[in-house]
């Protein structure tokens, strides 16, 4: 990463009145990957921030450029992986889009239904690993508990628990698994009576609460300059839900609240959260009964080409706003995509958010930003 | 009735008979420098494997099941693969203090072992200063730890070695004042003396609400001065990697591992003579045969279940909470705990002179 | 009044924390809730879901016949060159010459488990079987032949 | 606020604008030295775009062409920016003083495409190594060791 003096230079000498550098990452277990954030100390307190990614960047996007439009979508599930069913359901309408597929109306109550079971699940996971980086390790796995319903229910209708590809331009792969239904009311049933847990163990508990409020707060305004989506500009004030401003699907079927906090620090952040997956339960209780009947997937050409132009689709990952950009010859392949990914924007405010606060400050901020980094590095 | 008090009488007598006072007393030491690194061994790998059960217990998983019937060898397989690894010495590290931190801390330990009493009139040293002897020498502990952190050479090792003693030195304050709750009521800071005291009822069940209030004490301030979670912000994982022993492989890092839990051992056995009777058996007012029935259970197997519940405590403590932040800790310390143990201290030391208490 | 607030954060703040201790205490005293799998101990009874996309295989029928034309549809479906059909012309039963596959070459370490391969097969002659024990010590090992030796393709498929 | 209006408003702080209409959003092209205070000016009222979602850009082998998606978090209309860039010497100026998150969005486009950034405040390698040769993402990257050829 760097030439080999400074690497010398920021181990072994104090820098101006008395700062210490010190390397968090790449292997450091509160970065929750291999993010490298350069952190300038005075004492425990931190003065500035410097994030170095590219350890795993695997340039998806010049990748994209010599694949189909159906071959492209598998990638996306190992940008954001916690996510993956979201940024599949992205690509995949970005392609209906723009050869104006038809999707069947049971695709995409299916679609919708496994966005919001991603969504949980990937919340879940961000609650056990950001309970963890406060220090509490309970809490993982009760959350992992619950998380294990839906993979088994992903399992069951998509084949795979982490990197689906289930979602095809056109509709979803195959028809859901006839447990589907039941599995997920089960897993409704019990994630209500659990929920309660996670209140007695994080949610009230006097340390968390004083670890998490007032800490690494982000102004409305900020949290719109650093293009912050998803939880974190949520629980900012900032109205940005995709699914309410640009509904794809049948987004715009259900009833659902859009949670927003105004506080700003880590502890909205992590209410929002909660709320959210709370939200998500009700949309899936809309849809989980009234699935049509009928095709699962639309008709479409064997060889998909996308005409001449330039199209973009937005949709809300767990994690924000996610966006695909493509621009197309006219040809099999795209000639330039762009991923558009939330985290990569959250990071870039990490540093405002932290400056000033203590070590353990910064654990509790990047907990809360929920920071998946393949989906930084793309 | 089985009795550890037989047995040393028994062995003294029969030394005296063979020896000279001297060789004798030098053969009495040589016994109980085996037997209380025997101890330390022992209780390294029964507390290490009871963590882990506990953890597991709480975290809904199963903990070590491969070694032995139940997993009851894996703490002993641990430490053979712990044995068997390379030492390394970080490039630059100040080699001399690097290598002797985990001796400090380990002596440390090894030293409070002395004045305490395992069981009726089974103890090794019943100093006449015991319990200021272990305040005076638990606190010694930070000099191996900050000795650690500053030899490695390595800034995530420095910051938990400063936030550790920070840490120990704070809360050395609350310790000491809760103990001194005890020692004000009971007259005396010898331990035998204390332990004596309560044989009409434990400390903690005598209904003395300033005893009470210096048990919560106590164990807050114990759990911080040990750098057990949520107070583990020496060692803090997700923050500082792991701290003062980031740096420490092998047998010197398992000597770190094991001095951590004998101190709470130690911590919770004098936890458990100090307010909860120690050897003392459980007697309720004029239950006579109740009284009597618990008179049977060995002395020692009393000892051992008290401070066994103490590390429970602790365990379960550190299984449910997160950890805290270096600043909420000292303000902790000093703005929650000090006032509240030195209130306290005052209100016991009223009820001493004015003689309430029984 | 400062002491009253003073004493009732204290007091707020036991609680909270004596209610999680509550909540773990329960799950240390009932040790039913744990859900640990004893992986390769209840291997015999360990069941998968039925799709789970563990590896391509390609199904072969009692007389060893399989559904592959060798029409390299998969090939061309795969995104990271993981399948490879090498064909052969073959005589058939009226004379006549037919391609046909000779080796589905399937490279295992490369593949992604996508399923786009399963689905762009128009005789269904491959699909995913929920196999995960896969490690081998040898790499090469993991590039497989899917036809077995002399298998042939059924009857009636074009 | 319609389309017209948009291209009224904007053909008065930029001349040479060349508009199209024909994508889901109204696309802008606009010369590279006018960005400055174009940018300065939308994020202002009566546009309020303040909401900078996208920034990428795009070989096209003869230039290249920066494209900014913005949109406006109170009125909720989208805009995108287009500029074209010369390839030989490909620079423009930042917009991170005007939306933060192009600092980041913008050191991505640096070391992916060889674009300068004027006055960008720390316009360094931010994924790729320090002493990396060539631009990954530009349509002549040759990598004769990483590119695995099927």
């Amino acid at each position: 990463m760097y030439n080999q003096t400074e690497v010398i230079k920021d181990t072994t000498e104090l820098g101006p009145e008395g700062e210490l550098v010190i390397n968090m990452g790449p292997q450091h277990p509160a970065t929750h990957g291999v993010l490298h954030l350069v952190v300038t100390l005075n004492g425990e307190t931190i003065k500035k921030i410097e994030p170095h990614l590219g350890y795993i960047h695997r340039s998806i996007e010049k990748m994209c450029e010599s694949l189909t439009y159906r071959q492209f979508i598998y990638v996306t599930s190992r940008m954001d992986y916690l996510s993956s069913h979201i940024n599949n359901t992205a690509c995949a309408l970005l392609v209906e889009k723009g050869m104006q597929i038809e999707v069947p109306e049971r695709a995409q109550y299916i679609r919708v239904i496994l966005n919001e079971l991603t969504r949980i699940a990937s919340h879940e996971l961000w609650l056990g690993a950001m309970a963890m980086d406060l220090g509490a390790f309970t809490p993982f796995f009760y959350a992992f508990r619950e998380r294990e319903m839906i993979t088994d229910i992903m399992e069951d209708t998509c084949g795979a628990r982490l990197t689906m590809n289930y979602i095809v331009p056109g509709g979803v792969m195959y028809d859901i698994h006839p447990e589907f239904q039941t599995k997920v009311k089960a897993f409704i049933k019990q994630f209500k009576e659990k929920v309660t847990e996670y209140e007695d163990l994080v949610t009230n508990n006097i340390i968390f609460q004083s670890r998490t409020k007032g800490v690494g707060v982000l102004s409305r305004e900020d949290a719109i300059s650093f293009g912050c989506t998803g939880p974190v500009a949520r629980a900012s004030g900032v109205s940005c839900d995709i699914r309410k401003i640009a509904p794809y699907d049948v987004y715009n079927k259900v009833e659902f609240d859009e949670v927003i906090e105004t506080a700003g620090d880590s502890f909205a952040r992590y209410m929002v959260r909660i709320k959210e997956m709370n939200q998500s339960i009700r949309i899936i209780e809309q849809l989980i009964d009234s699935i049509p009947e009928g095709e699962f997937v639309g008709k479409t050409k064997n060889v998909l080409k996308l005409p001449k132009g330039e199209f973009y689709q937005r949709v809300e990952t767990a994690r924000g706003e996610f966006g695909v950009y493509i621009v197309s010859e006219g040809g099999t392949t795209p000639h330039r995509i762009k991923f558009r990914s939330p985290g990569f924007s959250n990071l870039s405010a990490l540093s405002h958010m932290a400056e000033g606060s203590k070590i353990g400050d910064l654990m509790a901020t990047m907990g809360t930003l929920d920071l998946v980094i393949p989906d930084i590095d793309r | 009735m089985f009795s550890l008090e037989g047995i040393t009488t028994a062995t003294q007598d029969w030394l005296l008979i063979k020896f000279n006072p001297t060789i004798a007393l030098a053969i009495e030491c040589v016994i109980v420098i085996l037997l209380s690194i025997t101890l330390f061994a022992f209780l390294g790998l029964v507390l290490v494997l009871m963590e882990r059960k506990v953890a597991a217990r709480i975290q809904i998983r199963l903990g070590p099941n491969r070694v032995g019937p139940g997993g009851i060898f894996q703490t002993a397989a641990d430490t053979l693969k712990l044995i068997m690894k390379e030492g390394l010495i970080p490039d630059n590290a100040d080699k001399f203090l690097f290598n002797l931190a985990p001796f400090v801390v380990m002596m440390v330990a090894m030293l409070l072992l002395a004045p305490i009493a395992f069981a009726k009139n089974f103890q090794i040293w019943d100093i006449n200063i015991g319990v200021l002897y272990i305040s005076a020498i638990s606190s010694l502990s930070v000099i191996g730890i900050l000795m650690a952190g500053w030899a490695s050479n390595n800034k995530y090792s420095l910051l938990g070695a400063m936030r550790s003693g920070a840490q120990i030195v704070s809360y050395e304050l609350s310790a000491g004042f809760a103990v001194l709750t005890i020692v004000v009521l009971t007259g005396s800071l010898q331990i035998s003396e204390i332990v004596a005291a309560q044989e009409n009822g434990w400390w903690l069940f005598k209904g003395h609400i300033p005893v009470i209030i210096a048990f919560v004490l106590y164990i807050i301030a114990v759990t911080a001065e040990t750098n057990r979670a949520p107070f583990d912000l020496a060692e803090a994982e997700s923050e500082l990697t792991a701290g003062f022993h980031t740096e420490y492989s092998g047998m010197k890092f398992a000597l770190f591992f094991l001095a951590e839990y004998i101190n709470i051992f130690i911590v919770c056995a004098i936890g458990a003579t100090l307010f909860l009777g120690g050897w003392m058996p459980l007697h309720i007012g004029h239950w006579e045969s109740f009284n009597h029935i618990m008179d049977y259970i060995p002395s020692s197997i009393w000892f051992m279940g008290k401070t066994f519940f103490l590390i429970f405590l602790i365990m379960w403590f550190r299984w449910t909470f997160p950890r805290l932040r270096v600043d909420q800790l000292l303000n902790l310390e000093w703005k929650y705990l000090l006032p509240i143990s030195l209130f306290n201290l005052l209100l016991v030391t009223v009820i001493a002179i004015m003689g309430w208490h029984f | 009044m400062f002491l009253k607030d003073y004493i009732l954060d204290v007091y707020n703040g036991v609680s909270s924390l004596l209610k999680g201790m509550r909540k773990t205490g329960y799950y240390f005293t009932h040790p039913k809730e744990i859900i640990t799998e004893q992986y390769p101990d209840n291997r015999a009874t360990l069941k998968l879901a039925d799709r789970f996309k563990g590896e391509v295989i390609m199904p072969h029928d009692d007389n060893n016949e399989h559904a592959c034309t060798g029409c390299t549809a998969c090939e061309i479906a795969c995104p990271n060159g993981t399948i490879k059909v090498v064909t052969k012309s073959e005589v058939n039963a009226e004379g006549k010459k037919k391609k046909a596959v000779d080796a589905l070459v399937y490279r295992l370490e490369l593949c992604t488990m996508c399923n786009l391969c399963v689905i762009a097969c128009p005789s269904d002659a491959i699909k995913m079987a929920p196999n995960f024990e896969h490690s081998v010590f040898d790499r090469t090992k993991l590039t497989k032949i899917l036809n077995q030796p002399g298998s042939k393709i059924r009857e009636g498929i074009e | 606020m319609t389309n017209e209006e948009i291209k009224e408003y904007i053909s008065s702080h930029a001349p040479s604008a060349i508009y199209d209409e024909t994508g889901e959003w109204l696309n802008i092209t606009i010369e590279a030295t006018e960005w400055k205070k174009l940018a300065a000016t939308i994020k202002e009222e009566p546009f309020q775009m303040d909401f900078l979602f996208c920034l990428t850009c795009i070989d096209w082998k003869t230039h290249l062409t920066m494209v900014y998606h913005l949109t406006s978090t109170i009125l909720r209309h989208q805009l995108v920016i287009k500029a074209n860039l010369n390839i030989d010497l490909p620079e423009i100026n930042t917009v991170s003083n005007v939306w933060r998150t192009a600092e980041f969005h913008e050191r991505e486009v640096f070391e992916m495409f060889g674009i300068q950034f004027l006055n960008h405040p720390d316009l360094r390698k931010l994924i790729l190594e320090d002493d990396f040769k060539g631009y990954p993402l530009r349509k002549d990257f040759e990598d004769p060791i990483n590119m695995i050829k099927l």
